[in-house]
Order: C-alpha cells, then structure tokens, then sequence
C-alpha cells in the first residue's frame, strides 16, 4: 500500500480535528496553489499546550501528519513542542512515501507557526523559535507525474 | 467489502474471451513469428489473421497496422518518427495542451532536438479551436497531433474536421486514440487520420500490446530498430499472447460497440447526475455531450484529491484524479489547468471512468458514499470555513 | 507426428509455474501499478517484488534494473540513451561484427546521428580480441557494447575482462545478455557491467517484457517519453502480468541454473557429437568450450540451409538457420561471415539449440533425421558432384 | 505456412532429379554466394525436348521451382519449352512468397541456358533466344532479416 496502517489511521480517523475558539495561537501553512494548507490552533496553560486542534486541506498523508503532530504536542510544554521535528512526525506514522515527505514538514511549520503567533501576541520570546521564518516557503515536492 | 471498479480509463481487466483466445500461444503455438518450421508459422499465420482483424476495425488494410509495445511507444513513435524523417519538409509540429504525457513529453524531447511545437489552447470544455488550429499551420509544419478523447475530461475532438483542415494545407495528421478506440467507432479514411496510436489494456485486452496505424506512403523513422518484424518498422520477437489478445478484444470491442456505449452513457449520466445534484460546490468537468461514454469527471471545492481517492478506496471504489498529490508534482493536473480552473479547485477532481463490468448497484452507492466522503473532508477543511460561516 | 522443438534460442514456451503465476493480473489484480486504490497498489507492490526478484537473480539492486517491451527496446534504449545523453563526452561507441541486429542496426542508426562506430572482428571461433578492443579506445570513446553469447553460435565473450577494460578508460560498457541470462551466472557487479538487456521469452517467461539493468549514476536518454512509470525513464502503462511471469521465470532459471546447465550441455554434446560423427564435411561452429549450454551450429557443405530446416520440418523438428535463403537476404549471416566462413559454406548452416523440455530421444532421432536428409539434399546438389565423382 | 503445399509438394518429391549422361545442353545460373545454383540437362530428339533432370542447391522453393519446370518442359518443343515464363512456374506451384519470387525466374533461366548450351553446341538458333545474355545475374532478392 501506498501508505503505512498508521497514517490510514490518522487519515480516516484523525484526531484533533476543528478549531480551538479564542486560541491563544494559529498557525496556517501552505498554499491552495500547492494544494496542501495546513491550520493548528494551540491553547497555552502556562507554558504547556492544553489544547491543540487542527484543519487541513490537502492529501491523506498531509491530514496524517497533522493528526499525528497535535497528538504528538497535547499537553507538552511549549519548548517541548517546539522540540518536534518532521522526522518525528514520518517516525510515528511508521514512514512516509519519499514524495509525501514534505507534508511531515509542513505540519512542523505549522505548529511552529501558532507557537509564533502565540509567542508574537504575548511578547514572549523562545529558543525554539530563533531563526524562525514565518514567510518562508516550505515546499520540497519532487515532481513527477504519470496519468493513464 | 465490495470492490467497485471506476477507473477503467485507467486500464481494464482482461475478458475471459481474451484470455482463453491467448492460453494456447503460451505454451503450445509458441514458436517465434519469424521461425520457418511449423511453430513459427503457425504463429505467423494468427500474427497476420489478428493485424488483419483491428485493421478492419477502423476500416484499414492490414499493412498499415503496425504492433508496438503498448500506447506510450505508439505516440512516441509517430511523433519522433514522422518529424524525423520529414526534416527536409520542415521542422513544425503542432498539438494541444490536453494530450497525454505520452505525446508532450515527446514534445518536449523534439524541442530540445530543435524541433517547434505549438501547443493549442483549449476552451473550458476542453476543445481546441479549428480556426486556431488553421492559423497555426506554416510552412514548416509536418504534423498535427491532437487527441481524439482526452482521458481525464473525456472531451472528443472533431477529428475529421482536424484532419480536414490538416490535409487542405499538406500536413499529416496523428491522432491519440487510446482512450477512442473501443468506444467511439473510428472509421481512420472517413476521419481524414494518417496515423493513429491504440493501447490494448484499455479495451479489455493485455497490457504491453499496442498498435500504430500508418497510412500507406508516410515516411516515418524507426525507434525501436533490429530485426525485420513488422515488415522492418518496429523489431522485436513478436508478442504473439498478447497480439491474439488485443485481435480478440478489439474484435469483441467492435462488435458490441452500440450496446456498450449506450449501457456506458445510461450509467456515466445516472452518476454525473446524481452526484451534482446532491454534493453543492461541484463542477462538472468536459465537454456536456462530445465525450467519452464512460467518462465522469468532478471538481469538489474545497477538498484536495488523493484525500478523497483514498476515502473512497476505503469504502472499496476505485477512482482516479488529476490531483498533483498522487503524483507528488506541484501543480495539479495540465489538463484541468488548460480548461481554466483555478489551482484550488483542479486540487480536488475526482475521475470515475464506467466500463462493461459496472452496475446500476455501483454507481448508487458511489454516489451515496461519495456524498459522505466530501462532507466529512470538508468539515476537516480550513477552505470550507467560510462557507460554514458566512453560508457563501 | 511427434514435434521436436529445437529452437529454444528463438523463443521459448511459458513455464506452466510462470502462467499460473500470471494469471491472476489479468482478470483479478489488474489495475494500473500508478493508480492508488488498492487494485493499483496490489499491482504496484508486486510489481516492485518482481523487480528485485530480477536484480537479486543479477546481483543488482532494485532500482537499478528497469522494465521494457524486449530484448531490442532494452538493446535500442541503452545505446541511443547512452550516447545521445553523454555527446559531451565523446561520439564514439565500440562493438563487435557479430551483435545482434537490435545492436547492429541501432549501431547504424546512431551513425546517421553523427556517432562513430567501431566494429570489432571476431576470430574464427566468434571470439573478439581484448587487445583490438583496448586499442579501438580513443578519448571519444563513450561506450562499449558486446554481447554476453552470440544468438547463432553461442560463442561467449569474456564479459568480466571487457568491463575491467572499460573501466579502466573510463569508458561505459553494455552487455546484450538476451542469450545467456537465465543460461549463465551474471553477477553485474562482479562483471563490471554497467548497462545489461534481458528479454522474457528466451527463459520460458512471456514475449514482450524485457530489461534493462543501469547501474546507478549512468546519464541515458529515454527512448520512451511519457508518464513517471519506471522512475521516469520508460513510460507506458506497466505489464503487470508479463513483469510477474518474467520474474518468476527469471526466478526459477536462478535456481536451476546448475541442473540446466548440466542437463543441456549433455545434450548439446551429445547432439554435437553424433552430428559431427555420422555426417562428413561438416563444420560445428563457435566456441568448443565458451558457448551458451543448449547451442549447437553446424554448416553442412553443399546444400543450403532453408532447404534443410523444411525437410527437418517435414519430419517434425523445429530447427533455424542463418541462411541468408530464409530470410529473402542476398548474404548469408553476417555472424557466419564474420567467423569467416566462405558463402557457399556459410548458406549450409544450422542451429539446433536445447531446452528443459528437450529429451535423449528428441537428440536421437534429430541425428538419425539429420544424417538422411542431409544425404537426400546433397545427391540433389550440383556442388556435391565433386565429391560424388572425384572422392573429394 | 511459408510455401503452397505444390511447393512443399516438389521440394519433398521433386520429379526429375539428376543427371542426363551426355545431355545435349546443360544450363547452370545462379552462384554459391547467393545461396542458389540451378543445372538443367536436357536431351533433345528433333525439335522435342524428350528427357530433362535438374540438381540445385538452394532453398525449398528453388528446389521447387526447379522441379516443376522441368515437369512443366518434359515432352515439350524447343520453341515451346522457350515459352516458359517464371510467372507459369509460380502459377503450377500455386505461388511463391514475394522473396522467392527469384527462385522461378532462376529455374526460367537455367532451361534457357541449357537450350542456349544445346544451340550453341549444335549451331541452332531460336526465337526464343534472342536478346538472351547467358551472363546476365537474374537476382533480384529483396534484403530482409530476422534474427532471434
Ligand atoms: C490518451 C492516452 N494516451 C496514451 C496512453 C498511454 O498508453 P499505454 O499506457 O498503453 O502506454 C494513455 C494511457 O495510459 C492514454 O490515456
Ligand atoms: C542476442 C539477442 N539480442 C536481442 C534479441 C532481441 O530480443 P527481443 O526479441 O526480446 O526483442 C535477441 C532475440 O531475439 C537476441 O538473441
């Protein structure tokens, strides 16, 4: 199969879906053009995330990656949080297609993105984000294509 | 679970009559056609009875049909060989921005040969304009290419009238009828076609089997050279199994040609239907009436393809999409961008393609499944918020 | 009456085992390899086993070995890909007199381009020589491509020894290893072979599936343009049920190869033998040791070779010939004439190659037939006068 | 199949074969490097061709045609057996594939030259004969091939 059983799990029954009413963060990363956006909201207690719930529009693995990354930061610490990598996200859903690669990555980004933004909004600085972008592009697909 | 079947534009299984017509040349008439002893000219003798039996099919003699290994080597072939062997005609070939891979990828190859290619526009049901077409002819051009059915939309080009207008100005005209042939009649003299490129995984026959018509009198060089097979065009020890079984299914293909379309037609309007009357912000891609008969093809806002691909595989329907995300390219289908849909909506398309094997059962419960499908991913989409809030 | 096929080096018959195999991809896991509902995905998955299965059976990586229509696409892909791809570096390609006519004719193909050739002499037993290769090396020299064993008198050049000198001058080699995969070990590694064909009917596999073996990092231009299939290096729908006979019959020969080689030698030699010891003025040709385990080729004076494959015919065996008569040609093969032979000697010749499915009996009453109609043909011959009346 | 079953018919019971001791003319056409060499004997009382035999080294249909021209000639006139043209060999034979075709214009001109060997020894002239070169090279194969 294209995919692994897990991201047919976080795909057809994602977890976190939705959104978070007054977040404390949004992050949306992506682009119709692309075809992948990717929206996380996170609700701060201090400095653990309390809450995390996600909207996206793009293909299973995208949808996967998004699922399995707010799974992955409920109710971690926001440095914690920031700790997550894309590899994490292939990791816990058991790998990814090498085209698909890029759809870990943008649910990375896009929790960096609300933390951002929850980080811009309090004036609050991190580690984490040092260096962070918000307006770079994340976008590595290889192209091919085949129709029939 | 229930498998349903909808993407027999993509290929289609193999009819028990077809495979049974190719058992025997496995293992008992294997020999090799070019053989003298018995073996090989037993295989000869069908290898000339099945070139004789498609090349009736599109009212052809048999000498102008030529095997080759499947659509993609027949497009690739007509192309390179046609402009390579009239350079000193000139150096013009003009196609469209809907053709299969198959033929702009050769394109592209022919460029960097330092050949032109101009690549028509079409409208927003997928046709190309005559009138464009016959302004672009120069007195380099050597040949026009233009798909017969296009096999993600199902838009069917005026052929004839494409041949038409190709012939009044001397140049040759190649068509791509591996999504046509078996559902369309094509008739390759009435048609005004020199020369024609045919898949047989597409009608029911096997997979690695395809043919090349070529009107009597082209010049056309070789891409596959060796020995003298098909009379010294296309080498290669023949593939007799498959020949047998493309002769069959065309044959079989030709025969029930009216019954076929019409039961496709019946089915593809029920789903068409029934589909854009209960799923809102959805359009229906190609042209309304000039299409192939078992083509459906969709675009649902605000959702993305393979999403919506793999939800339906999950519910046991196979369907298929010019989504860039199945393919891991960029941009979505070059297909669905050149009819004018904006990226986001080219994102989510959905092809299902009705074939001799679907049911009235099949396409009902696609369309109940899909209706739930779209909803559910919907609800999951930051595109469909606004909706959702502002009713749009 | 009993038929005797001894034309294993023109095709095979499929392997019951590689039917069985095949079947199911035709009417049940029949979907498009690209395709991502589960029937494409089936297909997909098994049509990546069967490409390991093949590389493991030639020491090479999956992606390393790629699937095409045959053993002449495989040959025609390899050296027009090779050289167009890599013009900067030179235009030169080196190969020998006695290549196939998927090399042969490509090779002349490529000339028209603008490639130079160089066309190795072989020696009387079909052998090239490895000094005349090393100084045919100039610093334009790009490729060099030998067979692995001679299709008509199964001589086997020293395939290892021809890679180290490539290498060494930097200079690519492709080896047509049609003839002898699934006859022979190859260890593309061990052998220093860079580019390798194979084909599926010459191992009891199904006609129209082939490959190419690159080794990675080598630049080649495609011959077929289209979808992404093959990592984008040979488009075309896949032939999932002849990639799965293919392997399983590449699979089977991998196993067996001892006992093949083993059985057909003893039956190559024995047929060899009582030939050669029952009928004066012959000729076994080829190399007495280096030559592929089932051929056998012998030129007999004065009478013509067609003449003899019809009356061998005649009593049910399936031989062939290099006889320039069977084929319409003025010349006789260009392989006999390179080892040497004189024409009149040359039209004489035979090839009887073996098989699993040749028997001790098979042998016997070829060399029981042979001996008569050999004698039959020569009293019809004015050329066998001499002998008649001198003694010679 | 390749041949007619007239043709397989002559190749596996070809009538005439052999020699004439002391023929009245011997005809040979054709050479070993193109793989075809025909001689006709023939024995000539009056103007009636009353015996003729034929050796050929060469294919099934040179063999073929050898033998039905022959046939064809046996009993004949002189001026009669001139008539023979290849298109007549290849009617008896019910046809010949387009690459044989050579094979009954060899056989035409093997009886030629044996009549042209007879008038020659004996002084005669034909109408038949005139205009006919006994070196003009009669090949006109068509180059075709297939390996396996
Ligand atoms: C319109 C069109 N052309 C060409 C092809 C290529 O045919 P094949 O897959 O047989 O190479 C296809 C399908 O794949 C097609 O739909
Ligand atoms: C040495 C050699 N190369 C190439 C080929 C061509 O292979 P195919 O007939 O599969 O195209 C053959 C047999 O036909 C062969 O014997």
């Amino acid at each position: 199969m294209l995919y692994t059983e897990k991201v047919m799990d976080h795909f057809m029954n994602p977890r976190n879906v939705g959104e978070i009413e007054n977040a404390d963060g949004v992050g949306e990363v992506g682009n119709v053009k692309c075809g992948d956006i990717m929206r996380i909201y996170i609700k701060v207690d201090g400095d653990q995330i309390v809450d995390v719930k996600f909207k996206t529009f793009g293909c299973g693995s995208a949808i996967a990656a998004s699922s399995v990354a707010t799974e992955l930061i409920m109710g971690k610490t926001i440095d914690e949080a920031l700790a997550l990598t894309n590899k994490q996200v292939i990791d816990e859903l058991g790998g990814l297609p090498p085209v698909k690669v890029h759809c870990s990555v943008l649910a990375e980004q896009a929790l960096k993105a609300a933390i951002y933004d929850y980080a811009t909004k309090n004036a609050l600085t991190f580690k984490g984000l040092e260096g962070y972008d918000p307006d770079e592009d994340h976008h590595d697909h290889d192209v091919v294509d085949i129709e029939f | 679970m229930k498998q349903i079947y909808l993407d027999y534009s993509a290929t289609t299984p193999v009819k028990r009559e077809v495979i049974d017509t190719m058992l025997p040349f496995f293992t008992e008439v294997y020999g090799n056609a070019s053989s003298i002893h018995s073996f090989g000219q037993e295989a000869k003798t069908v290898l000339e009875q099945s070139r004789k039996s498609i090349a009736e099919t599109i009212n052809a003699t048999p000498d102008t049909f030529y095997f080759t290994g499947g659509g993609s080597e027949s497009d690739n072939w007509a192309l390179k060989g046609v402009m390579r062997a009239n350079r000193k005609k000139g150096n013009h070939l003009i196609t469209s921005k809907i053709e299969h891979h198959g033929i702009l990828h050769t394109c592209t190859a022919l460029e960097k040969e330092g050949f032109e290619v101009t690549y028509l526009d079409v409208d927003a049901e997928g046709m190309i304009s005559l009138e464009a077409l016959e302004a672009a002819i120069t007195d380099q051009t050597v040949l026009i290419s233009i798909m017969f059915i296009n096999n993600e939309i199902g838009t069917m080009q005026p052929v004839k009238a494409i041949g038409e207008i190709a012939h009044k100005h001397g140049v040759l005209f190649h068509t791509d009828a591996v999504q046509a042939y078996g559902n369309v009649k094509i008739d390759v003299n009435a048609m005004n076609i020199d020369l024609m490129s045919v898949s047989g995984h597409k009608i029911y026959g096997p997979k690695g089997i395809g043919g090349l018509y070529i009107k009597k009198g082209i010049r056309i060089q070789n891409i596959i050279e060796g020995g003298a097979q098909e009379r010294n065009r296309r080498a290669g020890t023949e593939n007799i199994p498959g020949i047998v079984g493309f002769a069959k299914a065309a044959v079989m293909a030709d025969e029930a040609l009216e019954s076929h379309r019409e039961k496709l037609i019946y089915l593809r309007d029920k789903l068409a239907n029934g589909i854009m009357a209960t799923i809102p912000y959805a359009k229906y891609n190609g042209h309304p009436t000039e299409r192939h008969p078992g083509n459906v093809n969709i675009c649902f806002e605000f959702i993305e393809g393979e999403a919506l691909l793999l939800s339906l595989n999950a519910k046991g329907i196979a369907g298929s999409s010019g989504s860039a995300c199945t393919s891991g390219s960029l941009d979505p289908s070059h297909v669905l961008l050149a009819i004018g849909l904006p990226h986001e909506i080219a994102h989510g398309s959905l092809r299902l393609s009705i074939g001799d094997f679907t049911t009235e059962e099949d396409v009902d419960y696609t369309i109940e499944s899909l209706k739930e499908i779209v909803q559910k991913l919907r609800l999951m989409s930051p595109l469909y918020d606004k909706v959702l809030k502002e009713g749009k």
